[in-house]
């Protein structure tokens, strides 16, 4: 038995690495069961001690930074059970990470957007610190803003999670109204805030020039590339490379061996118009 | 029609766990008469027509109409039988105002899809205007008086035309004026053939305005009969089981309180706790008689009221004040004003002091308070009978002084000891007031203040749906608070109550304090004539003339 | 005075609405972002219509996040396989109303006190909207004519507002104008006596609960067209803002009980607040610090004065 | 059948924990995972017993999430200052007993429903929870001597275990034995009755929101000590979940009242439920759909056969 953990299942991101993660596992003959625990860190927890109590042959972490839960963490290191994480981050007691560098996919989502404006220009940024990943894409943008001292972030908003597209759609329409002619970029730390700026631009301002970007890969995103909104691009992590990448460590781990590296990152890659081959007016 | 009866219950049987609230009750019901439907407080009266009323389903026998057996499976059949109800706990919605309240439960009138506002208010202004032309139809149910929220009631039962009226004290809390035109309503209905059955604990009302009688006793039938054949004195025997030659104060049935023992409780016997120290026995009857060489107990000298009345007062140690006013007159206001418990401007002094802000200040200095309206201001149901017996001095209680912990089995002796002191019908100290009848919920908020000293006792409609032998006992009970030296006053509707006990009477108006009677002018003409305005020069209170 | 304590929260969203013109005229102050505004705060209007109808019962329903999900998840779900909208739309509400006649079923009939009985419902139903969604956000096949019932105007007024102006007449009408809707209020203000003369109680209540759903359906079947995505938790964030604007609502009129036209004042203090500061400029942290504050304010205005217990 | 319905809720629990023995006996059924068990209700028992205070008023706090997350964060602020634990814990505790005396004041004296106060101010709270985290989850600097209050075992039973059940102890004592509980059970059974007879309305009610506040600190102070990490929102999923233990609780004696017991059987419930069908590895919607089903179920033993409205 692998039990797969995590706070944030219906985040779309987390959602597809599970959902690959367990075709594999099933191909793999696991039997994998996901807890999922809406965002809440102590029950998070609580869930760790179970499966340690049911003594599951591995812990999957998916979307956690284990250090927020170390205790239960080394816990189930100490009960024999290996821990693995993806989209995660290095701790004690963890066998293997497998994850893309949230520091570096914000870098390359700041980069990409700064240089469609010239190095010139006013955006707005969507955020949410309470998650440590996502929180290092803002401080990747905080260090890529040093660098182009002629962009600035005219407002910036903390996404309520649930209902981040929505959130995000109420929120552009309103910055629409007091400062739509001044807004060049949107910048999303993931791409659900990024779809609901390009529904509030489309239905508002439909000619104006503004560009969003955010990070996933999000499919409702890539469409909405694909059919030239507004959204100009997304880093796509590799969630299915990740997933397939994890699954592959865990078999060498349950065959007994260590895996080569205790942490593996996944590539990420910018999906843009140009990359899905459309060209748009 | 010729023969059988138009109504008649027989047997009826009704438990409530180990409560036997009806047991074999019978009654004989002529179409268009006026029957009374009389009994001690918790003889199962209540019980009984809601009962009839489809709200409880009897455990046994049979209800017949026109002669023939049906079954009432709820208040709607009952409705639909043209049977209505003035249920004794009054059953408003308080958020409404008395025309919305008329007609819940009842087809409106519309206009298209939409009810009519216009033809809803106009229907019960009518109505009203028979019975109650100074009952506000505006205003919301939790802001009327309780007498005025009794005739909203009975506006509402008599909105459709019936066969059967039933009113479950409906004069409780009406004063004489507002009784009398019920009376009148009620022969009128029964001189177009609508039967009237009558449930009152005021016999000489039952006696003037009623046909028939049953007396109910412990749930079951023991009397019947026509009323020109008893009299007042053979109906209160009847009542309380006592053979005709007793007098009015004779030896009551056993309190129920006993059957606590048949669920395992101990059981207590009333000879017992009426021996307990805390409760010295009453004195014998005494009308209080307020030396006058003392100084005043109570002086208040305050205005009060949504009108902002000003009045001001003395009462000295013995004496028992009378309060009376037509329903809405602000005796109940000032009451409250006096406790502490509504803002008013103006002073209040206990043994010429003035006591600390609100009701706990007032405690304090040992004033009590019987608030009328027993539901909404006197007990919280979801509190056992002992603990909202012991609430207003619960410090009292503690079994150390200095932890505030208050001690199980003092209060259970002090519920016990109140209990058979005031014949507190109940299946056990431990359940909810709830399951009390009215008059015996009116006890327990008595009895709160008992065993205790008291310096100024207010007490609003102190023996509302109480019955005749209790009532002895709440009158004894406040003579005797009198004759220990302090002061009463007492609101109430019930004119006997009034005359039968006061030194001196306050008459309302309008929120206006418009006589002051006593000695040779307390006379019920006079209280009657000042409280509905008509007062005379020399009835003005002195404070009132010189100003 | 009297006026004021009576109105106050009317005149509480006038005087916020008045502050943020005057602090932002061009932006705020237009005509588009007033109908904007109303835009805005139509899906959670409408929400908030059915939790009224449930408290004016004096009950709470706390499915109706859940059911928000689920609607939107349904119908992303049942597009996927082609089924055609009108069909979609009807099976949706119907699904929905059923969901809330169960709940009112159990409160009407067993007395589970409806806080919990809807609360654990509501979870049956989360599980639901998981399954059928497999956790994941849906935006596949979500036809363009279903689209355009969450977007877009009508002789300029945004379809959302539409929805929302006819929710409210309809439902205004309902609790204010007909015996159903005195029934539910007598229900609410005193249940004894409701069933003391024979008022049909358990029905009513279970009415009530559908219909609660099914404006909690129809939100969530608008909230699917207007994003063109059904998320699993899209709900999540109606349920405390929707009792939110209901009781506010209470403070905005009459004797405290609940309202349509409080609920839409409720409703529209709470859109315009997020709307005013997000335009003001107002950071993250501070907005929930004035948006709490504003709140107080607005509820005090009614309350000052007033003597407490 | 009598006791049925009378602890019909215990007796739910009883079963439940015996059909998740009997299905997982290695596992479920041993001593150190019920003695987990106990661990893992711990936090939202206190949180929980807190509310059940105020609900015996008759009221809602929705601000005890709002009040974990903040003495989260505040704590783990103040340890990153260099403030040493135990002023750190008094300075938390001060501030949210501060803050539910607030709540109280404004439900108590200007008659605010407590519903809407303590969800406003529950948002203001939330604001400055953000503030002085700026929205990220804080790690560093928690001294290992605090952490300890929060882990780790003495004598075989869990740290967290052990505040429950002085909490419990203390709180039930207070509820159920002093003057001050038979107060709050007046005035949540009759407020007008309770001030006639000259209880401190106002005085309890302020009291009592205090307390209430005070636990849900503590277990915000807990939380920080057993993660080793404090997070803005990191109470948000002890609302509803609070009082849904007070709610199954109100069913599992007396007469539906809300007390300390009761609700101890309640969270254990929500405990037993989630660690169970996780231990046997059931599906994430699955465990939505029976978590809710199960505590349907419990609710109705109580109920099923006594006639309902
Ligand atoms: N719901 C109930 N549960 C338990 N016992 C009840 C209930 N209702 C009434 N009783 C009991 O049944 C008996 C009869 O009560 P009932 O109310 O019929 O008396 P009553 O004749 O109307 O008295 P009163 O004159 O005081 O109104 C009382 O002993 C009362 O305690
Ligand atoms: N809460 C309230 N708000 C507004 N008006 C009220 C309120 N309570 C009472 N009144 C009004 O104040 C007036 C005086 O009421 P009060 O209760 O003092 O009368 P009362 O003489 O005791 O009458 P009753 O015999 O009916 O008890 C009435 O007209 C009543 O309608
Ligand atoms: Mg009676
Ligand atoms: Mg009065």
């Amino acid at each position: 038995d692998v039990a797969v953990l995590t706070p944030y299942q219906s985040s779309v991101a987390t959602n597809q690495m599970i959902n690959v993660f367990q075709d594999k596992a099933k191909t793999a003959g696991w039997n994998a069961t996901v807890v999922d625990t809406r965002g809440d860190m102590g029950q998070l927890a609580s869930r760790i001690e179970d499966v340690v109590a049911a003594k599951v042959a591995a812990i999957v972490l998916v979307s956690v930074d284990p250090t927020q839960i170390q205790d239960q963490v080394n816990a189930a290191a100490a009960a024999g059970i290996p821990v693995i994480t993806i989209d995660g981050a290095k701790a004690p007691g963890v066998v293997l990470n497998v994850t893309s560098d949230n520091f570096e996919l914000g870098t390359k989502l700041s980069d990409f957007l700064f240089d469609k404006l010239g190095g010139k220009g006013n955006i707005v940024k969507f955020f949410y610190s309470a998650h440590p990943g996502v929180h290092q894409r803002e401080l990747a943008l905080d260090a890529a803003l040093k660098k182009y001292p002629d962009i600035k972030v005219i407002a910036d908003h903390y996404v309520v999670v649930p209902g981040p597209i929505d959130d995000a759609r109420k929120t552009t329409e309103n910055w629409l109204k007091s400062q739509g002619d001044q807004i060049d970029a949107v910048w999303a730390a993931w791409d659900e805030p990024a779809i609901g700026a390009q529904l509030a631009i489309e239905a508002d301002k439909p000619d104006s020039k503004i560009i969003i970007a955010g990070i996933d890969g999000n499919p409702q995103a890539v469409e909405m590339i694909k059919a030239c909104g507004h959204i100009k691009g997304t880093v796509s992590q590799d969630f299915d490379a990740m997933a397939d990448l994890a699954a592959e460590g865990l078999t060498q781990i349950l065959a007994g061996k260590t895996p080569e590296k205790a942490e593996i990152y996944a590539p990420a890659k910018l999906i843009t118009p140009e990359t899905l081959g459309v060209t748009c007016p | 029609m010729s023969q059988s009866p138009f109504l008649a219950l027989d047997g009826l049987v009704k438990h409530f766990g180990a409560t036997k609230a009806l047991d074999g009750a019978d009654l004989v019901l002529e179409a268009g008469s006026v029957h009374a439907l009389v009994g001690e407080n918790g003889a199962g009266k209540s019980t009984l027509i809601k009962t009839l009323s489809g709200l409880y389903q009897p455990d046994a026998g049979a209800i017949r109409l026109d002669g023939q057996p049906i079954s009432i499976d709820g208040p709607r059949s009952a409705e639909a039988l043209g049977l209505r109800f003035i249920h004794q706990e009054l059953n408003l919605v308080p958020h409404f105002d008395t025309v919305d309240n008329a007609w819940i439960g009842r087809r409106h009138p519309r206009r298209g899809p939409f009810i009519d506002g216009r033809a809803m208010r106009a229907r019960v202004a009518e109505v009203a205007a028979r019975i109650a032309p100074d009952l506000p139809l505006d205003k919301p149910a939790a802001r009327l008086t309780p007498g005025q929220r009794q005739m909203a009631e009975i506006v509402r039962a008599l909105m459709e035309p019936a066969r059967l009226v039933v009113m479950d004290e409906p004069t409780s809390s009406l004063s004489e004026g507002e009784a009398e035109r019920l009376h009148d309503i009620v022969r009128q209905l029964s001189a177009e053939r609508c039967a009237v059955l009558f449930i009152s604990h005021r016999l000489d009302e039952v006696v003037d305005l009623c046909d028939r009688y049953t007396v109910l006793r412990n749930g079951r039938t023991v009397g019947a009969g026509s009323v020109s054949d008893t009299s007042r004195a053979g109906l209160v025997a009847m009542m309380s089981g006592t053979e005709i030659a007793g007098t009015a104060s004779g030896q009551p049935s056993l309190p129920l309180w006993e059957r606590v023992g048949e669920r395992g409780t101990a059981s207590v016997s009333p000879d017992e706790t009426i021996a307990a120290p805390a409760f010295p026995h009453p004195n014998p009857p005494h009308k209080g008689e307020g030396a006058s060489g003392q100084n005043p107990v109570l002086a208040a000298d305050l205005g009060f009221g949504p009108a902002g009345s000003h009045v001001s007062f003395a009462i000295r140690p013995g004496e028992i004040v009378g309060l009376y006013g037509l329903v809405g007159a602000g005796r109940s206001s000032l009451l409250k004003t006096i406790w502490g418990a509504t803002p008013g401007r103006g002073l209040i002094a206990l043994d010429g002091q003035v006591p600390g802000p609100g009701p706990a200040g007032r405690i304090a200095r040992g004033m009590a308070y019987v608030p009328e309206d027993r539901r909404r201001e006197g007990l919280a149901n979801s509190l056992s009978i002992e603990q909202n017996l012991s609430l207003a001095h619960l410090s009292d209680f503690r079994a150390l002084a200095s932890i505030p912990a208050p001690s199980r089995a003092k209060i259970r002796a002090f519920a016990q000891a109140t209990g058979a002191r005031l014949r507190l019908v109940a299946a056990g100290p431990d359940r909810s007031p709830a399951t009390l009848s009215g008059g015996n919920q009116q006890k327990l908020l008595f009895g709160r203040w008992l065993g205790r000293p008291i310096r100024v006792l207010l007490v609003d409609e102190p023996t509302r749906g109480v019955d005749v032998g209790a009532k002895g006992e709440i009158h004894g009970e406040m003579r005797r608070i009198a004759a220990d030296g302090a002061a009463v006053l007492m609101a109430t509707s019930d004119i006997e109550e009034l005359l039968a006990l006061s030194t001196r009477v306050l008459v309302l108006h309008a929120g206006r304090l418009v006589a002051e009677l006593d000695g040779p002018s307390l006379t019920r003409a006079a209280v009657v004539a000042a409280a509905f305005g008509h007062a005379p020069d020399e009835q003005m209170p002195p404070s009132e003339r010189s100003a | 005075m009297i006026l004021l304590r009576r109105y106050g929260t009317l005149f509480a969203l006038a005087l916020i609405v008045l502050v943020f013109t005057i602090a932002s005229p061009q932006a705020f102050g237009t005509m588009s972002n007033l109908i904007n505004i109303t835009q805005q705060m139509s899906l959670l209007a409408i929400v908030a219509i059915g939790a009224t109808l449930v408290m004016v019962l004096g009950e709470f329903d706390l499915s109706v996040s859940a059911v928000v999900s689920f609607a939107g998840i349904a119908a992303a779900a049942l597009f996927a396989a082609g089924v055609p909208v009108p069909v979609v739309m009807i099976a949706v509400l119907v699904a929905a109303v059923a969901m809330g006649a169960i709940s009112g079923f159990l409160v009407a009939r067993y007395r589970v006190p409806s806080f919990i009985a809807t609360l654990a419902f509501g979870t049956v139903i989360g599980g639901l909207t998981f399954w059928i969604s497999n956790g994941a956000t849906m935006f596949s096949g979500i036809p363009a004519g279903f689209r355009d019932l969450g977007r877009g105007t009508l002789a300029g007024v945004p379809v959302p507002t539409l929805w929302l102006i006819g929710t409210a007449i309809v439902f205004w009408l309902l609790l204010d104008q007909t015996e159903f809707g005195r029934r539910l209020y007598a229900i609410g203000g005193n249940r004894e006596a409701a069933r003391l003369v024979g008022l049909p109680v358990r029905r009513d209540m279970v009415v009530a609960f559908a219909l609660c759903a099914a404006l909690a359906g129809l939100a969530g079947l608008l909230l699917t067209a207007r994003l063109g995505s059904a998320h699993p938790t899209g709900g999540g964030g109606y349920l405390l803002q929707a009792y939110a604007a209901v009781f506010l609502g209470m403070t905005a009129f009459r004797e405290g009980e609940p309202s349509v036209p409080g609920t839409l004042v409720g409703a529209a203090i709470i859109a315009v607040i997020s709307n005013g500061l997000t335009i003001l400029g107002v950071p993250s942290f501070l907005q929930d610090l004035l948006t709490g504050a504003i709140i107080l304010a607005a509820v005090l205005v009614r309350n000052f004065g007033r003597d407490g217990d």
